[in-house]
């Protein structure tokens, strides 16, 4: 069986990494959209906590908690916005976001 | 086993966190004293406010003493580096914040300065920011921009329109996305030297000589755009007029400087040795990021027909000529970014208070938006004092002597030009030239056009205080007599940055 | 002496200042006289600087003050008196007088009278400048002022188009030939060092040929143009448009002959280089030539004088040219007292006839005006050099020269013309006095001029008659100063010959003018008639078509080019294009606003769109770095390197 | 007291400016005059205690500004700045005082001396950065004098005569910054001081490259061809007074500029420069006159004019030598109160009128006499006619540049001719001829206000032109010290014998003396 090398680790984080900025782009569904920044950061957790174990170094694994923390907290404000803004519009969709232009 | 942890007090150093320890404590304070007896005026929240706000700056002449005695200290596990950037950033942001604080007076009432929460999180912002200039390592920098961030996006949300609410969704939303972006890049400098302290990555990377420089500019793009994000760069600008737009017009002004001189400071640590030793690619999308965001942002405020739209273009053209200093790299340059930005915190702030006092509650008929330009129509007549300081802000932005930027401008050029960028200087001096256009489209509408027909005076200061116009006679002063405070301000600056190895 | 210099200098400028402080207001008798009055006592005090020169007397030369000193230049308000100036001060303070005090009655109408003797004396003034200043800089201030003068008395009646228009054209064509004159004075400054006469001619024996000649053609363009010489010469004939006295004064006795002082004034300078000096003489021949043969057909009587001062202009030309200065000096003079007188008489004819200027519309006229009719046939016999007036001894002078310096080509042209001139002047006094008295057609009661009038003209018809017997004595002044070449033909009896056979093809040619124009079957031309349609009349009563060349192919293409210059040039491509690149900018930021959608998906997609751009570059470019070795080798492989 | 009294010149009327908005606004007439006046006197004693002898810079000032940075706020004037501030001050005077009836008179008045104190900050300058701060700094006067007060494109042609201004001095301030540079690299320290700066040699490339920086500012302001689109729009749109001022002395300030700035900082690339410039200023003189006899509006034709005259002056600036440059200085005094008259002459005929269109007049000489000589009058000294004052200029100016250039002289000589034609052109069409409208019928003559403003200028039209010694004399002393300065600090041989070296010739003049 092939060994798991930090590289592995690397390229799940990459295209996770890609995975969620795809979303990032496509998705319309603000909740949705939501859901892609947190796979964009945790994607990087996993690559911090690898490399981390790699270098035996423990700062890997502080920014991934730390990372995980602003997620969270991200995520709370996040959703307050939705929140308000479905209580308002009744919807969560992008493209009725644009009131402001050129 | 984990050998115990045994540090000193001492070599903490903790009194390097006092500067932004003091703005959450008044921040606690003031959650505490809501809990305690709700309902309070806001009078006392923006009092205490700018108590702590004061202090902070007291602790900041403290922390200057200490720099100019010892150099740069180091502190709580090496994380806290209060250089003289530090330093110096943190007395635009803790300055610049003191100016906005009493903008809450309003005349009219507006609902996100009845919460005290609003003054709460204001403070945490600041130490936020305070946090993020005042590190080397890149995971304090993360939770600092992180903690602002977010603080940010609630106040501006709490101004409690359509269009505030659409802005921080906006806002919040390439947050989160520049956010990823920052920690992808922060994780590939990790994986190429195992450090996240900035001076550590430098001399890592010195050391194998760029080895592995294809992963290195990658990491390099994904704190570009992190970073293109928070300065609003072209491309990554896109957030900034809607942004401006949707937050009142004071908030609008208070991020037009805060916030980015924050992120300026660690492009600063982060980029400036990657620039010097050689990156030549690096220097050449600086370059590009330099020319575009200036001409880009000064030619599309151009075409505005609002004027906070129209100023908020104007700042992030302004944001690209600062980040020149980035690209030059000399203690002249890193000296004018702060001299230039410590002007522009006057008159940028100054201008946007004008537009806040103008605020009005419900838009007439005549008026496409809250400040569209036939607003300003015929001030000189209505109101001509206001009209001639609002005039006078617009010079300074467009750099006409010896208004406040001028000094800033010519200064940035001069640094260009020693550090023999000769093109840049040309363009930056020509983008002046397109910018004076549309400043003075603001200064024809209100001197050489009548006034709409039934508008009087009091519109332009409908919203105005005591307090509000001493804030705004305050930038007015610092506007119009800027060149008695250019010499020491220079000498001090330089100094500082000279001492920080910059 | 000072004191008479500035006398006669300042005379007429007090009578201007005078004059003009009553200038907008209604006829005043005493704006004309007193400066009529300061006329003579310029007129004095020049006789007492004569007599003081004729008797051996000095030079008298006095520098009032500094005008101009920067650098090396130095030029002060010199003025001299010496054989030359005080002979043209004497023909200007002679003819003027006697035009001021006849204007007094030839004015004596005119709403404008107070307006027209502050221009008058100021015109004297001006000219008094040009021959008494003692340097190049001080004659241009003359120059120009005798200039700006002109200017303002052709257009004194403003209200004529005719007359403004002349004015302009006059200004302009002797502003043309005074860039020649400056450009004429900087050689002279730059190479000597100086503008004083004295030193700049003491200096230019030392200076290369090139210099010299170039330097004597620009003064010569300048003197080209105020003396109306071809090709700028149709100013005069429109000029005729101002006052008679005007005329008079300005374009047949003074300022037309400032061309000729220059070149005598000059004349150490044109001594050495008598190539030009050809060239002056072969112009003035042509131009002798040429004008009297417009006025052959000419049907304006005061055209017909003013081609005949050209003409005689032309023999003046052809003596200074010949470096026969002091004769060209002494027809100056001769010329300038009759031709006055004649156009004097010419402003007579014209108040009898209520301003009519065309002869074949008068005839008969000496029955009512005899005086002025003496006065005119006199001044022609003059004008057409029949002894023993005056214009025998200087223009036969002139032949006499031309011959002698074995110019037989300019000789005979001369000669030519002198038949010519006999017949026209003659025409024209035949058409205005003798045969039938057509003006009755036109129910016009003509009257003789005032009296005064008649008297103030007496002076010039004695001049005109006796002036040629100071001929000797004027030689041996003048010669003081200009080269003193007597001129004799060396035999006696081809002097005789040519004396005797220039007198009567004179006469034969006033003769034959008398046979076909003082008869009684002259009718006014319609046009119809068999000579009005030849080719040669066409062509000489077009002005060889002069004029219309010069609309047709310098006035107008200077206008449409004006108008293009100004509409397509300046708005659309030089104004165009400072607006257009801020256009350029404009409509990119409208084109470019799209970006700005406002729609957030949009926006994310920049700047994801934005980082992938950077990361192709720094993929790219990591590549680069890292297998540069390999890229060279390829590069080089493929010869690029 | 009047160790300071160019610091007072400048600030005085703005300070009184800054007074005069507490006063009453019918009133405010008579304080402008009294204030302008009071600054007339002292140009005029700053005149009296001038040493004619002295040829460097008298009453100077010093004040450290920002000496970090080498700006401090340097004073002073010679021959060449002399007269231009006293006829700032004059001009100032007599525009206030003979302004005819506007709205907000008050704003216009206190512009006016906000205006006056930029004008003679830019000629007492000796820092190029104070210098920058007064160039800049009088734009936004003017802008608002023809904004405000000017004719129907008054927006377009205020903001096009900013901003094209603007971008032309911003691209001298790098210029400016990138000669301190090479001040600091030479010398170490720090300074814009004008003085300092004269005392660099600069290599002949370094020289190249600022001259054209700075000329593309100074041209812009001059205005030469191709940048001077913007004056006629604004000549065009402004009030008189505005284009009174603008033409008088706003215009001098780019010919000022290249006096003071390239000819003794680059005499290298001066002499490079010297023909296409003087091509340049031959196109301006010979184009912008045809241009202007195009012209159906009096007041374009005076723009216009200002172009083609200030050609000569560029073109005896760029002679290089003593004759030249004293008569480009002399032609921009005399055309200032030349082209100033001018303007006030139309503002004039506008003010009962109200409109410039030649075609709409005719035969003013009939019911305006006395408007129409002095209008002749001034006419005839913008042709430039001997004994008025621009004469002077122009004949020194173009034999200055004959010793440089024979056939370039002669084109440029050109302009005697067309200035003629359209001056002369455009008074025919004004006042000769009939009475053909019948609004011109009973137009009322000159009145005593209008007097009060033309006839010192008539005055001062022949006084000068007949002895112009008194200005003549100081200019020429300040301009052999800079010709001398440039004829030693030049480097090619070119240029070493392009510009005259005074101390040489004078020493032949005098050995040649001896000799006799």
């Amino acid at each position: 069986m092939m060994e798991i090398t930090l590289n592995h680790y690397l390229v799940l984080s990459t295209i996770l990494f890609a995975i969620g900025l795809v979303g990032v782009m496509r998705r319309k569904n603000l909740l949705m959209l939501f859901f892609a920044t947190e796979i964009l950061l945790n994607s990087v957790n996993i690559a911090f906590a690898a490399i981390s174990h790699f270098y035996g170094d423990l700062t890997g694994q502080m920014f991934a908690f730390f990372v995980i923390a602003i997620a969270a907290s991200e995520v709370a404000v996040g959703l307050g916005l939705l929140i308000v803004w479905h209580k308002r519009h009744g919807n969560i969709d992008l493209d009725t976001m644009s009131t402001m232009r050129g | 086993m984990l050998e115990p942890i045994n540090v000193s007090l001492e070599s903490l150093n903790l009194m390097t966190l006092a500067p932004m320890l003091i703005p959450i404590i008044g921040a606690l304070l003031i959650i505490t004293i809501d809990i305690i007896k709700g309902g309070l005026h806001k009078t006392l929240y923006v009092g205490l406010s700018l108590l702590f706000l004061l202090m902070d700056f007291g602790a900041l002449l403290d922390a200057s003493g200490v720099f100019a005695q010892n150099g740069t200290v180091m502190g709580v596990f090496d994380v806290m580096m209060i250089d003289g950037l530090a330093i110096l950033s943190q007395f635009i942001i803790v300055g610049a914040s003191m100016l906005f604080i009493p903008l809450a007076l309003t005349h009219k009432r507006f609902h996100e300065f009845s919460y005290p929460e609003f003054f709460a999180l204001f403070l945490f912002m600041i130490a936020g920011f305070q946090f993020m200039v005042a590190t080397d390592n890149l995971i304090l920098v993360f939770v600092g921009l992180e903690t602002s961030s977010l603080a940010l996006y609630t106040l501006i949300a709490m101004h409690n329109r359509d269009k505030s609410f659409e802005a921080a969704v906006k806002y919040f939303t390439m947050g989160a996305l520049a956010a990823g972006f920052y920690s992808f890049g922060a994780m590939i400098f990790y994986a190429l030297t195992g450090s996240v302290e900035i001076n550590q990555i430098a001399s890592v990377l010195t050391a194998n000589k760029f080895e592995d420089m294809g992963f290195v500019l990658v990491a390099v793009v994904f704190m570009l755009a992190s970073f293109g994000f928070k300065l609003s760069l072209v491309p990554f600008h896109t957030w900034a007029p809607d942004v401006y737009e949707g937050a009142s017009a004071a908030m609008a002004g208070f991020m037009s400087i805060v916030p980015k001189i924050a992120a300026f400071i660690v492009v600063m640590r982060l980029f400036e040795f990657l620039v010097n030793s050689g990156v030549v690619w690096l220097e050449i999308v600086i370059y590009a990021f330099v020319v575009v965001t200036m001409t880009a942002a000064n030619i599309w405020a151009l075409i505005q027909t609002d004027v906070k739209r129209m100023l908020a273009y104007s700042s992030v053209s302004h944001a690209g000529f600062v980040m020149a200093a980035v690209l030059i790299g000399t203690t002249q340059a890193n000296s004018a970014l702060f001299l230039y930005w410590a002007l522009f915190t006057f008159t940028n702030l100054g201008s946007f208070s004008m537009l806040w006092i103008s605020r009005q509650k419900h838009l007439p008929a005549y008026q496409s938006s809250d400040h569209s330009y036939d607003k300003f129509a015929g001030m000189i007549q209505t109101a001509p004092m206001a009209a001639v300081i609002m005039a006078v802000f617009m010079l300074s932005l467009a750099g006409i002597p010896p208004f406040a930027l001028f000094w800033g401008k010519i200064y940035m050029i001069s640094s260009a030009v020693n550090a023999d960028y000769k093109v840049l200087a040309l363009i930056m001096a020509l983008n002046s030239a397109i910018a004076g256009y549309y400043y003075l489209k603001l200064i024809v509408y209100m001197f050489m056009r009548e006034p709409i027909v039934g508008s009087n005076g009091h519109v332009y200061v409908a919203n105005a205080t005591l307090s509000l116009k001493t804030i705004i006679g305050f930038a007015a002063i610092g506007t119009i007599f800027a060149l008695i405070a250019v010499n020491p301000l220079l000498e001090f600056i330089t100094s500082f940055v000279h001492a920080s190895g910059f | 002496m000072e004191f008479y210099l500035y006398l006669a200098l300042f005379a007429p400028l007090a009578g201007s200042l005078f004059a003009s402080l009553f200038g907008a207001s209604k006829k005043n008798l005493i704006a004309g006289l007193v400066p009529s009055l300061l006329l003579f006592t310029s007129f004095v005090s020049s006789t007492i600087l004569l007599v003081h020169i004729l008797s051996g007397g000095e030079a008298v030369h006095v520098e009032m003050m500094t005008w101009m000193a920067t650098g090396d230049l130095y030029i002060p308000f010199g003025f001299l008196v010496d054989e030359v100036s005080v002979t043209m001060m004497m023909v200007v303070t002679i003819v003027s007088t006697v035009v001021h005090f006849y204007s007094i009655g030839y004015m004596d109408h005119d709403k404008a009278f107070n307006r027209f003797f502050a221009w008058l004396s100021a015109f004297v003034f001006s000219m008094m400048v040009l021959v008494m200043s003692d340097n190049f800089a001080g004659l241009f201030i003359g120059w120009e002022g005798v200039g700006l003068c002109s200017w303002a008395l052709i257009g004194f009646w403003y209200h004529k188009e005719s007359a403004t228009w002349a004015a302009n054209e006059a200004f302009i064509m002797n502003r043309i030939a005074d860039l020649g004159m400056l450009i004429g004075i900087f050689l002279v400054y730059w190479n000597t060092g100086t503008l004083q006469y004295n030193e700049a001619f003491a200096a230019m024996p030392s200076l290369e040929t090139d210099v010299l000649v170039w330097t004597g053609i620009f003064l010569f363009i300048g003197a080209m143009g105020k003396s109306a010489q071809f090709p700028l010469h149709t100013w005069l004939a429109d000029a005729m448009e101002g006052p008679t006295p005007v005329s008079a004064l300005i374009h047949a006795a003074t300022m037309v002959t400032a061309g000729v002082y220059l070149v005598v004034r000059a004349n150490p300078l044109y001594d050495m280089i008598p190539e030009v000096g050809i060239f002056i003489a072969s112009l003035g021949a042509f131009v002798a030539l040429f004008a009297a043969s417009m006025a052959l057909v000419n049907r304006d009587m005061k055209r017909i004088i003013a081609y005949s001062t050209l003409s005689q202009l032309g023999y003046m030309f052809v003596a200074a040219g010949l470096g026969a200065y002091w004769v060209a000096l002494f027809h100056l003079m001769a010329h300038a007292f009759f031709k006055a007188l004649l156009f004097l008489g010419a402003g007579n004819v014209m108040h009898a006839m209520h301003d009519e200027l065309d002869p074949f519309k008068m005839g008969g006229l000496k029955k009512a005006m005899k005086w002025t009719f003496i006065m005119m046939t006199l001044a022609s016999v003059a004008l057409a050099g029949i002894f023993p007036l005056a214009g025998f001894f200087s223009k036969d002078l002139i032949l006499e020269v031309a011959f002698i310096e074995h110019h037989y080509v300019i000789y005979s042209v001369l000669l030519f013309t002198a038949g010519l001139t006999a017949f026209y002047s003659f025409r024209l006094v035949a058409l205005i006095f003798h045969g039938e008295e057509r003006y009755k057609l036109f129910g016009v009661h003509p009257h003789e001029a005032y009296k005064f009038m008649l008297i103030a003209m007496s002076p010039l018809l004695l001049l005109a008659i006796i002036a040629g017997a100071f001929k000797m004595t004027y030689f041996e002044m003048v010669t003081a100063v200009l080269p003193a070449t007597e001129y004799h033909v060396h035999s006696a009896m081809t002097y005789w010959i040519m004396t005797i056979g220039t007198q009567l093809f004179v006469i034969l040619a006033i003769a034959y003018a008398y046979k076909k124009y003082a008869n009684s079957n002259v009718k006014v031309p319609d046009g119809t008639s068999k000579m009005e349609n030849r080719l040669c009349y066409k062509i000489l009563s077009n002005q060889y078509y002069i004029p219309y060349f010069y609309e047709e192919y310098l006035v107008k293409p200077y206008r449409e080019l004006s108008a293009v210059f100004w509409k397509q040039v300046d708005l659309k491509v030089v104004d165009a294009t400072v607006d257009g690149i801020a256009n350029i900018i404009y409509t990119t930021g409208e084109k470019t606003r799209g970006m700005q959608s406002g729609n957030l998906s949009t926006m994310l997609k920049w700047m994801v769109v934005g980082t992938v751009a950077l990361l192709t570059l720094a993929v790219v470019f990591g590549l680069a770095v890292r297998y540069s070795v390999e890229i060279n080798a390829i590069l080089s492989a493929l010869g690029v390197k | 007291m009047f160790d300071h009294i160019l610091s007072i010149l400048i600030f005085f009327p703005a300070l009184a400016g800054l007074f005069g908005f507490v006063i009453q606004k019918d009133s405010v007439r008579a304080y402008g005059v009294a204030v302008a006046a009071i600054e007339f006197a002292l140009s005029l004693w700053l005149w009296y205690a001038f040493d004619a002898n002295v040829s460097g810079m008298q009453f100077m000032e010093f004040l450290p500004l920002v000496p970090a940075f080498g700006i401090n706020y340097i004073l002073g004037v010679d021959g060449v700045s002399l007269f231009i501030i006293i006829l700032a001050s004059f001009f100032t005077m007599i525009g206030i005082a003979s302004l005819s009836d506007t709205k907000n008179e008050k704003n216009m008045i206190i512009t006016l001396l906000f205006l006056q104190m930029t004008m003679v900050g830019v000629f007492a300058a000796l820092d190029a950065i104070v210098f920058y701060i007064f160039w800049e700094l009088s734009l936004v006067p003017m802008l608002y004098i023809i904004g405000a007060w000017g004719g129907p494109l008054r927006i377009y042609a205020s903001v096009k005569f900013f901003l094209y201004t603007f971008a032309g001095s911003l691209v001298m301030l790098v210029g400016m910054l990138f000669m301190a540079y090479y001040f600091y690299q030479a010398t170490g320290t720090w300074s814009f001081a004008i003085l300092d700066w004269y005392r660099l040699i600069l290599p002949e490339t370094f020289q190249l490259w600022l001259f054209v920086a700075f000329f593309i500012g100074f041209a812009i302001k001059v205005p030469m061809f191709p940048f001077h689109t913007w004056l006629p729009y604004a000549h065009g749109q402004a009030p008189t007074i505005g284009s009174v001022i603008l033409a008088a002395i706003l215009l001098k300030m780019g010919t000022y500029a290249f006096i003071r700035f390239s000819l003794p900082m680059f005499p290298d690339a001066s002499v490079f420069f010297m023909f296409p410039i003087a091509v340049i200023a031959i196109i301006m003189i010979i184009y912008t006159a045809m241009v202007a006899y195009a012209q159906e509006d009096i007041k374009q034709v005076v723009a216009y004019s200002s172009i083609s005259h200030m050609g000569v002056i560029i073109l005896g600036t760029f002679a290089l030598n003593v004759e030249g440059i004293t008569g480009s200085v002399f032609l921009m005094i005399a055309h200032g109160v030349v082209s100033g008259a001018l303007f006030l002459l139309v503002g004039v005929i506008y003010d009962r009128r109200h409109t410039k269109m030649m075609s709409e007049f005719g035969g003013l000489a009939q019911v305006m006499p006395r408007y129409a000589t002095v209008f002749g009058l001034m006419l005839m000294a913008s042709v430039g006619l001997p004994l008025t004052i621009n004469f002077v200029g122009e004949f020194l100016s173009l034999l200055g540049f004959y010793k440089q250039s024979h056939i370039l002289t002669l084109l440029a000589g050109v302009a005697i001719i067309v200035g003629a034609i359209y001056m002369l052109a455009a008074y025919k069409r004004m006042f000769f001829g009939n009475v053909t409208n019948e609004k011109n019928k009973n137009l009322p003559d000159v009145n005593t206000r209008e007097w009060l403003a033309l006839i010192p200028l008539a005055i001062i039209t022949v006084w000068l032109g007949v002895y112009p010694k008194p200005v003549l004399e100081p200019i020429n002393n300040s301009v052999e010290s800079i010709v001398q300065l440039m004829h030693e600090k030049s480097i090619t041989a070119e240029a070493k014998e392009r510009i005259p070296n005074l101390i040489k010739d004078a020493e032949a003049a005098t050995s040649a003396q001896e000799a006799h």
